[in-house]
């Protein structure tokens, strides 16, 4: 029970001696740090190695300039969900701040703490590396991968705005459910592997959650995809030209419901509250990453952000016009992010506002309710498509009129949004309590 | 009622065995012999004109120049508001009472208290065990001669 | 004992569910004593059928502070900020009690400002503690924010205290024959600001937790405690409140002239499920911090001007006897088993937690429920450990 | 940190990223989810809304000690309390920190006399970094201990010793 001291540092023998020492006399830490990371180093020639080889081949190929486009746009790609995660993971503890009358976080990086998530990322990467005894280590190990990499191999084919997109797929819709999908194997593959009752539970609530929950998802979007009748994603979008009345969402009244179904649906497979039960902190202690500490845990945290936000892209593509302004012509993959952020931050906001579900209600909400509305949604929107057409011309003018009410009634939500938020802002000293806001440390 | 009727009732139905009885004071009480206290326990739970329905406490007192330990049963009934202490003296070098966590679960928790810190062992208790001090503790802390321990399992008690 | 209707019923161990070849077992889980939901370091050994929770075991003494053999170490008033560490939440209601108990045994007249003013800081610290009971219990069941908010009205309430005494959570600041220091200027201003603006925040709350869907199917029909296996089991307070049972000491017997106020003892009338569930056992705390507020005020109306202490000795001498007095607090009857055998202090001081007995209903009632339905109980059950292991 | 700690010479690229590694060890300071008594109340009302924890970068209060950095240990540490504390820091992954906060953890507090089953101090049973005095230390002594915790973190180094 006493105090033991730290584990003493690593001794260094023979070959590995020589060239520590070797390395810290020639002074720069750099060559160091590379000859203590030999292997990385060697496996980093390799693939430098074979890169070259193809470039040249390619270089007599007439096709480079796609090669160099693809490489620019994966390098972009993953700035992009990296600046996304980091932005996530931050916005994430401000708007919690917010929503709870405190600041959150403020001396990290001078502006509002903007650089809190850098220095989460920088300490994780510095911590011990830690493998249970009993772990079954390569799943353990290989789990973060499998969750994060195909979260984001689901942006490879979403689409921007036109001409944004990494690949033009004509399935790309299911490309990204089905990569979407996958995420749910490393998580179970990290409550199995890390050999920890709390992590079992955590996989197996996932399994059962994500697993039921694609269904809904999955015939939420095919409502849609009937309507417009491709899977093509720049077809989705283009579908949704000309101004807010034109987007999907208000194309007839089934898929209005649809876009909630597939929002809830969407909130599930995201593991967000009302259903984080797999990582669900007061029951299970974290769920299925119980057992992870320092990078791998950021891999998983990291996946869960880059999923939820490539949920809110799908979202924002299928249903809420993609990369098009409300006012017809203005495109720019600027709306895209703005709206897709809109939707992650509803996400926030469900999740600091509402209990959590237990997992009987989330399968009976899944199978009773959510699955049927889904598949009669489903049903109902492929029968208006049929009728509507000129081979109807009365149906045709009463879808009309009614995409204009379903526009409108839009319109009226996010005004009436909008008009809360603000009665909100002028009222704050009334509604939270003058005495609250004197107290606020930033006040 | 008062703890004098309440008094009459008990030595109408047991005469025998309730040693003596305070009715006035700050502590109304009732000692009763050591092998009654079941009886008297259920009677107490169970008289219409009683129901003493709400265990509040049990206590265990060490008198080691009385040579005895004492508990006391705090009860209290939440139909009439009146309020009693049942006592039993117990031998100090070898208590022994029968459980009444029949009459009153709440009891269980109580006894295993008392074994725990007295080392009362209670007759017939579903799980008697200790429930505060770790399973491998050695005495009973709350007797007037506890030798307090110079170290557990490494750690001193008084660096 | 009435059997008791569960509402989760395991398929699993009817004849032919499960084919021959494969071979299940029950898993034990061990939650605590380091879990976000166990209120401090109860340890809770759960049988578990896959969610379903056959069994759960609590194991108690992980902070056995030893403070009933302190107690014949030390006077009667080196005792007080014992008191306090005991129900960490409710530092002032503990000390109201031992003084009581102190004062009964020794025949002590307490002035009658100090007297009301006892009323006003139990009930104040009894604001603070449901506030923290009703934040952690949100943050049980997954909502963050009540907690968030709850907490941030209890700074107020501690506000108030700080001003009194100088503490924020150990107070001792009621003691034998009075209280320690009268109130400062403007004192009783604040206090009616504080009640004025806590008003309003019990219906947000109610908005935010108690009739929030959710929050309402995870906790009514959860944890169902019926009055007598209530009553069984010694449970006190808003506990045994909740279980329909209308019982209140300071009703029943009342203390420090809480019967000249005027209030009411709400009880679980099982409006969102069974009487007894979880979503009673909270709602009826909600509306104390209501019935708080109304005593507070009234107390505060017949505050008379007067000294704040008896003329008692510095080393109190208690006359030989014994007494064993019971207040109500925040999560029930906290009682205090005093022997005295005429010295400056205690023979034998025997403490009853409320939340002791409260607890000990657990492994009845958690059985055949599933997993999240155990902290859904802990957390409505609002066990103090200090209280429990003592 | 095992892994490049201790084998440069000291000079302006090993300062530099010195910096960057203790900016962002002091920054992001994950306390766990680890009450035991009175003092936990206080932590908690560190992390709520009046203190705010979460401004300096230490509000994501972790469950599973594998996450987490720093161990407040927040209230008396009995003896049977003492191997599980014991196990959950030995859970914890370096570089962790452990504060004691309050008298009881520090030295058994009011508990120092008289209690047979409480360990007197913490830091007989895991390395303490920061002590907070008080019983209970108010929620800015906490916050103080934090930040004095943040400059112990920002002398280390990887240099040479």
């Amino acid at each position: 029970m006493m105090y033991v001291p730290e584990r003493p540092p690593v001794e260094y023998k023979g070959l590995s001696l020589a060239i520590v020492r070797l390395a810290t006399k020639w002074g720069p830490a750099g060559i160091s740090l590379l000859l203590r990371f030999a292997w990385g180093v060697f496996f980093a020639a390799i693939v430098v190695l074979v890169t070259f080889v193809w470039a040249v081949r390619r270089f007599i190929n007439p096709l480079l300039p796609w090669f160099i486009r693809d490489v620019v746009v994966v390098v972009g790609l993953l700035a992009f969900v990296c600046i996304v995660a980091i932005i996530g993971i931050w916005g994430e503890r401000k708007v919690s701040g917010r929503i709870q009358s405190r600041l959150g976080p403020m001396r990290t990086g001078a502006w509002h703490g903007w650089a809190q998530s850098l220095a989460d990322g920088l300490k994780f990467v510095q911590k011990e590396d830690l493998i249970p005894r009993d772990a079954d280590q390569p799943l353990f190990r290989l789990a973060p991968y499998v969750a994060l990499v195909p979260a984001f191999c689901a942006y490879l084919t979403i689409p921007f705005s036109l001409g944004w997109v990494f690949r033009e797929s004509d399935v790309g819709l299911l490309f990204v459910l089905a990569m979407l999908a996958i995420e749910v194997l490393g998580v179970i593959m990290a409550g199995w592997a890390s050999n920890s009752k709390w992590s079992l539970y955590g996989a197996m609530r996932a399994a059962c959650q994500l697993v039921s929950y694609e269904i809904p998802m999955g015939l939420s979007l095919l409502a849609v995809v009937l309507s417009v009748g491709s899977l093509n994603l720049i077809e989705l979008g283009r579908a949704q030209e000309g101004g807010w009345f034109s987007w999907l969402i208000f194309r007839n009244p089934f898929l209005f419901l649809a876009f909630f179904t597939y929002y809830i649906a969407s909130l599930a497979s995201c593991k967000r509250s009302p259903f984080d039960l797999p990582e669900g902190e007061s029951e299970l202690v974290a769920g299925f990453h119980t057992e992870y500490s320092g990078f791998r845990f950021v891999m998983f945290f990291f996946a869960e952000y880059v999923a939820m936000f490539a949920v809110s892209a799908l979202a924002t593509i299928l249903f809420l016009g993609g990369w098009n302004s409300p006012v017809a012509g203005l495109c720019s993959p600027l709306w895209f992010v703005l709206k897709s952020a809109f939707l992650v931050w509803v996400q926030m906001w469900f999740r600091w506002t509402l209990p959590r579900i237990r997992i009987d209600q989330v399968m009976h909400a899944c199978v009773k309710y959510l699955l049927p509305l889904s598949l009669l949604l489903f049903v109902g929107s492929s029968l208006w498509q049929l009728y509507d057409n000129r081979a109807h011309p009365a149906f045709e003018g009463f879808a009309g009129l009614l995409h204009y009410v379903l526009g409108g009634v839009g319109l009226l939500l996010l005004g009436l949004f909008f008009a809360g938020a603000g009665y909100g802002y002028y009222n704050r000293n009334r509604l939270v309590g003058s005495m609250v806001r004197k107290h606020l440390p930033g006040a | 009622m008062t703890p004098s009727e309440i008094i009459e009732v008990l030595k109408q139905h047991d005469g025998a065995g309730i040693v003596s009885a305070v009715a006035d004071g700050l502590h109304p009480h009732v000692v009763v012999k050591m092998d009654r206290l079941p009886a008297i326990a259920a009677l107490l739970q169970s008289d219409w004109r009683l129901r003493f329905d709400l265990l509040r406490c049990i206590s265990a007192i060490d008198w080691p120049a009385k040579n005895s330990i004492e508990l006391s049963y705090d009860v209290i009934s939440t139909s009439f508001g009146h309020a009693l202490a049942v006592k039993v003296l117990l031998d100090r070098a070898n208590p022994q009472v029968e459980s009444v966590s029949v009459v009153w679960p709440a009891a269980e928790w109580h006894e295993r208290e008392a074994f725990d810190l007295m080392g009362v062992t209670f007759l017939h208790h579903p799980d008697l065990r200790r429930i505060l001090l770790p399973e491998d503790w050695t005495d009973h802390p709350l007797r007037k001669d506890y030798p307090y321990p110079v170290a557990y399992k490494g750690l001193k008690l008084n660096p | 004992m009435k059997e008791i209707e569960f509402q989760y019923q395991s398929d699993l161990h009817q004849e032919g569910e499960i084919p021959s070849d494969i071979r299940t077992e029950e898993l034990t889980l061990n939650m605590g004593p380091q879990h976000p939901s166990t209120h401090g370091v109860l340890r809770v050994v759960l049988q578990t059928d896959g969610e379903l929770v056959l069994q759960a075991t609590p194991y108690v003494g992980y902070l056995h502070r030893c403070a009933e053999k302190i107690a014949e170490k030390v006077t009667y008033r080196q005792f007080t900020p014992y008191t306090d560490r005991l129900d960490y939440l409710a530092g002032m209601n503990n000390n109201l009690g031992f003084a009581l108990a102190v004062e009964k045994l020794g025949g002590i007249e307490v002035p009658a400002r100090a007297e009301y003013l006892r009323v006003i800081f139990a009930e104040l610290n009894r604001i603070a503690s449901h506030l923290v009971a009703t934040g952690c219990y949100g943050l049980d069941m997954g909502a963050f924010t009540p907690f968030v908010y709850c907490f941030r009205e209890r700074e107020y309430v501690l506000d108030l205290f700080e001003a009194v005494c100088g503490a924020r959570l150990t107070y001792s600041y009621i003691t034998i024959g009075g209280v320690r220091e009268d109130l400062p200027d403007g004192w009783i201003g604040r206090c009616r600001e504080f009640l004025d603006y806590l008003g309003p925040k019990i219906a947000e709350y109610n908005n935010l937790l108690s009739y929030n869907h959710i929050f309402i199917n995870r906790t009514g029909n959860v944890g169902v405690c019926p009055p007598d296996l209530a009553l069984a089991y010694g449970l006190t307070g808003s506990c045994l409140r909740g279980s329909g049972v209308k019982w209140d000491l300071r009703k029943a017997t009342p203390y420090c002239r809480y019967n000249e106020f005027d209030f009411d003892i709400p009880v679980g009338r099982g409006e969102k499920g069974t009487v007894g569930d979880c979503w009673d056992r909270y709602f009826v705390r909600i509306q104390e911090i209501g019935q708080s507020v109304r005593i507070i005020r009234q107390a505060l109306d017949k505050l008379t001007e007067g000294p704040t202490q008896a003329k008692v000795p510095r080393a109190v001498k208690l006359p030989a006897g014994e007494i064993y007095y019971e207040v109500e607090n925040p999560r029930g009857q906290l009682g205090f088993y005093l022997v005295s055998e005429g010295g400056t202090s205690p023979y034998r001081l025997k403490i009853r937690g409320p939340s002791f007995c409260n607890l000990s209903v657990l492994p009845v009632v958690a059985r055949n429920c599933l997993l999240a339905d155990v902290t859904a109980l802990l957390g409505s059950l609002d066990i103090v450990m200090g209280e429990v292991d003592r | 940190m095992g892994l490049i700690e201790g084998i440069f010479e000291p000079g302006l690229v090993v300062t530099s990223v010195d910096w960057v590694l203790n900016w962002s060890r002091k920054r992001s300071i994950f306390p766990m989810t680890f009450g035991i008594a009175c003092c936990a109340i206080e932590m908690m009302a560190a992390g709520a809304a009046r203190f705010d924890l979460d401004r300096f970068g230490a509000g994501a209060f972790r469950a599973t000690p594998r996450q987490a950095d720093l161990m407040i240990v927040a209230g008396t540490v009995t003896f049977k309390m003492a191997e599980r504390l014991r196990r959950l820091w030995e859970q914890m992954a370096e570089p962790r920190y452990v504060m004691a906060m309050g008298a009881c953890a520090i030295s058994g507090g009011p508990y120092h006399l008289h209690a047979y089953h409480v360990v007197k101090g913490v830091d007989q049973v895991v390395p303490v970094d920061v002590y907070v005095p008080g019983c209970p230390p108010r929620p800015e002594a906490l916050i103080e201990g934090l930040l004095r915790l943040q400059d112990k973190i920002s002398t280390r180094t990887i240099a040479k010793p």
